[in-house]
């Protein structure tokens, strides 16, 4: 499935959302400070606010980073077939038919056609 | 613990994050430097067909039992036999000497001038204009053991070890970035792909120890033991019973 | 703009593919490609280099000669470059001009692998297969795992109807990548096309295997049932029911990948009632 | 002398084939109406096989009791065998001797061995592209070029049209078949096609 602007912007909502949450957290560690209170454990909703943007993001990476693997190992080769598989680049001959039906192609005289004619 | 330290927000945007771009940015330009640096490295033919003889090798222990068993018997022969096999043939002693080669020194040299030389330098000059800052501090706690790790250039016995100087800090991003490193500068295969094409690759070549022979010795030692079994006997059975 | 887009997606597939569609890569470049070269981006010269060989492959001579100029003014020294240009020389069927360039990469350069593999393929297209398969062997002496070359090795070999040896040049190919189903089927098809009961015994274990790798080629399916047919003619009791069970057994298979066809063929069933025994 | 003629059909999927794969070596099969003579055959379709690997068996097997059969129920045989080599330059029968020659040539006594003549092939056609010999006890024996027909005479134009068309695009042979069971050798859309332009 391709990556729509629709998970993109999941995406970024979630990284707003968990820097907010990580923004408030800092806050409330310098509210705590200034009235000289000690800190025992975040707020509940900074907590609950990092954990759902944490899912969203996970969420959105998933939808944006494209299709996953098979694990099979013959998983991506069974598409293939003789057709493409048999193809050696770097073996290519270019004597073949595809002169003859060429327009540029002017064919030598061959000394089977002198003596046909 | 009550009366904890606190750290001077300053510190944040004239030490810590000064750090991690300097160490982030010199990575980079080092980069470019050593791709600037370094030579097509000139393989031997000899060179590659030995490591393209034990690649062969090891493919063929490793999956011996795809095909039938007199197949695997020749090749092994033709790997192993008693003289001039592909793993015992003789070859004369290697008498490349690494300090006599004078390619193989300008390599070193090279080497050093990418990777030790910016280290030195960068890793002093930062040691001499941050000295003395705690700047940041790991979140749980660690034993005393961490302090000259974590806190080199602080002299202080009663300080928590979980506290990060900034020359620690300094050896921390350049440990730590190495990831980064490859995120960003994996983004860059485009001017590799050129690159690719000024210069062809020169095969598979693989890294080769300079004396093959103890290569060969083992791989001929590891294809000596096989036991052969052949593993397609039961594929008939297997996809009859997995279709059903 | 979007042609443009999908022309270079579906080149960039091709590509991949190693599809030889030189044909339709030689319209792509006259419709859009040649116009847009500089927004190609990364990916020009690659594409460049793709036109070119089609070009060279469907005798489009003007187009290959623009191909080489911008890859030679862009790299001066490049090997690749050259190595194209030995190509469009052995298109002209000037063979000793496009050996020569093929010798001085050599020279320089005595590692480079394709160089010497067009030395081959001029061989080949000059009609001496027994010289291209001494050349060839030759060349697998040093590049040992080398697939391309073992696989057009067991080419040369079955064109000569030397079946003994193209196994064995499709056995090191197993050797190389044995979860390719096509591979064993091929393997296959050969010890089946050499005959001989233990010939055939291999190929049904070879078709079967390629089956397990992936069920849906066809020919291994074929060829489950032409083995099991051949080997069911024993006087081993035994066998002879396993075969006779694995011959139903593709039967079956062959004629439910023909029914789950959505445009059905014509007369489906004679087609296959040739195969009922 | 007796002649032996090729219908547009035959002749056109012959042409297609070897320009659909310029790069590959193709073979295919000949059929004949079961009631012709011995002397005086004409071929009245043509199956295209294969372009892969025309040297291996157990598909060649496969094809030919299925076109057996299906041809047999329209008064048909399998009556020869064509194919056209992979390099340009070779237009000899020697090449040519396939082993499934010898398949055919077993079923009904003697056979036409059809080879595509490369150096004739052109955008324009312009004369019969074709060489025949006929094949009996393993030996091949070229047959007169003179003796080859093309009925109707519209053939060669027809070809050349299709050519312009692209409708090899269209051609499947039993290679195809093979990787898409759904695409049909029998190519009764071409077939349509060749009848309509003819």
């Amino acid at each position: 499935m391709p990556a729509t602007i629709i998970h993109r912007f999941i995406l970024c909502v979630g990284f707003l959302s968990l820097s907010h949450a990580g923004f408030s957290a800092a806050q409330h560690r310098s509210y705590l400070r200034l009235n000289e209170l000690d800190f025992t454990h975040l707020p509940l909703d900074i907590f609950i606010q990092a954990l759902i943007s944490l899912f969203v993001i996970m969420y959105g990476v998933l939808q944006v980073a494209g299709d996953f693997k098979e694990i099979k190992a013959s998983a991506e080769l069974e598409s293939r077939s003789w057709e493409t598989f048999r193809n050696v680049p770097s073996f290519y001959t270019y004597s073949h038919r595809g002169k003859a039906f060429s327009k540029m192609y002017k064919p030598p005289p061959t000394k089977e056609s002198l003596e046909e004619d | 613990m009550t009366a904890d330290l606190i750290v001077d927000p300053q510190i944040r945007f004239w030490v810590f994050l000064p750090i991690v771009v300097i160490t982030f940015l010199v990575g980079i330009l080092r980069h470019y430097i050593s791709i600037l640096l370094t030579t097509q490295k000139k393989v031997e033919i000899q060179q590659l067909q030995d490591s393209q003889i034990i690649l062969r090798a090891r493919l063929l222990r490793e999956n011996s039992k795809y095909i039938p068993k007199s197949s695997f018997l020749i090749r092994r022969f033709a790997f192993n036999k008693e003289e001039d096999g592909y793993l015992t043939q003789k070859r004369p002693p290697v008498t490349q000497n690494m300090m006599t080669d004078p390619a193989m020194m300008s390599d070193m040299l090279k080497g050093n001038l990418t990777n030790v030389l910016p280290m030195i330098i960068v890793g002093g000059w930062i040691n001499w204009v941050f000295s003395g800052f705690i700047t940041t501090k790991v979140p749980f706690p660690l034993t005393l053991r961490f302090k000259s790790m974590l806190q080199r250039g602080i002299e202080l016995s009663h300080l928590d070890a979980s506290w990060v100087s900034s020359a620690s800090w300094y050896f921390l991003n350049v440990f730590g970035l190495r990831s980064i490193y490859a995120l960003v500068l994996g983004e860059n295969n485009a001017a590799d792909q050129s690159r690719q094409m000024q210069d062809q690759m020169s095969g598979a070549a693989m890294a080769m120890p300079p004396d093959p022979k103890v290569a060969f010795k083992a791989e001929w030692e590891a294809l000596e033991i096989i036991d052969h079994q052949f593993g397609l006997t039961d594929a008939e059975n297997d996809v009859v019973s997995a279709n059903n | 703009m979007f042609n443009l887009k999908d022309d270079i997606e579906s080149l960039r597939l091709w590509r991949e593919n190693i599809d030889r569609k030189s044909r339709e890569i030689i319209k792509l470049w006259q419709s859009t490609i040649e116009d847009n070269l500089e927004n190609l981006g990364n990916e020009k010269f690659v594409v460049l280099e793709q036109a070119c060989v089609a070009a060279l492959d469907t005798y489009e001579l003007n187009v290959a000669k623009r191909c080489i100029q911008l890859l030679n003014s862009a790299f001066p020294n490049s090997i690749r470059v050259r190595t194209l240009e030995a190509m469009w020389f052995e298109v002209d069927e000037k063979y000793e001009e496009a050996m020569h360039i093929l010798e001085n990469i050599i020279k320089q350069d005595s590692t480079n692998s394709a160089a010497r593999k067009r030395k081959i393929a001029i061989l080949k297209a000059q009609g001496k297969s027994i010289e291209a398969i001494k050349e060839l062997t030759d060349y697998l002496k040093i590049y040992m795992a080398d697939i391309e070359a073992w696989q057009e090795l067991s080419e040369l070999y079955l064109n000569e109807n030397e079946f003994n040896k193209a196994a064995f040049c499709v056995e090191e190919l197993i050797i190389h990548n044995p979860h390719n189903h096509l591979l064993h089927q091929r393997y296959a098809d050969i010890k089946y096309s050499q005959g001989g009961q233990e010939n055939i015994e291999i190929a049904k274990n070879y078709y079967c295997q390629a089956l397990k790798l992936n069920p849906n080629n066809i020919r291994a399916l074929y060829g489950v049932y032409l083995t099991g047919t051949h080997t069911s003619i024993t006087k081993n009791a035994q066998k002879k029911k396993d075969s006779s069970k694995l011959v139903e057994w593709s039967v079956k298979e062959i004629e439910k990948r023909y029914s789950k066809v959505s445009s059905p063929l014509s007369d489906l069933e004679e087609r296959l009632a040739a195969l009922e025994v | 002398m007796s002649s032996i003629k090729f219908s547009a059909k035959a002749y056109c999927k012959i042409i297609l084939h070897a320009a659909k794969y310029p790069h590959c070596a193709i073979n295919g099969v000949l059929l004949a109406k079961s009631t012709s003579k011995k002397e005086d055959i004409e071929f009245v379709d043509a199956v295209p096989l294969f372009h892969i690997s025309i040297n291996l068996t157990p598909m060649a097997e496969i094809a030919l009791m299925q076109i057996d059969e299906l041809v047999s129920k329209k008064g048909l045989v399998i009556a020869g065998y064509y194919t056209a080599l992979e390099n340009l330059k070779d237009n000899n029968f020697e090449k040519a001797h396939h082993r499934i020659v010898d398949k055919i040539a077993a079923q009904n006594g003697s056979s036409y061995v059809v080879l595509v003549n490369n150096s004739k092939l052109s955008v324009y056609l312009d004369n019969v592209a074709l060489k025949v010999a006929q094949y009996s006890d393993g030996n091949m024996k070229p047959c007169d070029l003179h003796r080859v027909v093309l009925s109707p005479d519209t053939t060669l134009d027809t070809c050349s049209h299709l050519l312009e068309q692209e409708a090899y695009e269209e051609l499947v042979d039993f290679d195809n078949h093979l990787d898409n069971v759904s695409l049909d050798w029998i190519n009764i859309k071409l077939n349509e096609k060749i009848e309509n332009i003819l």
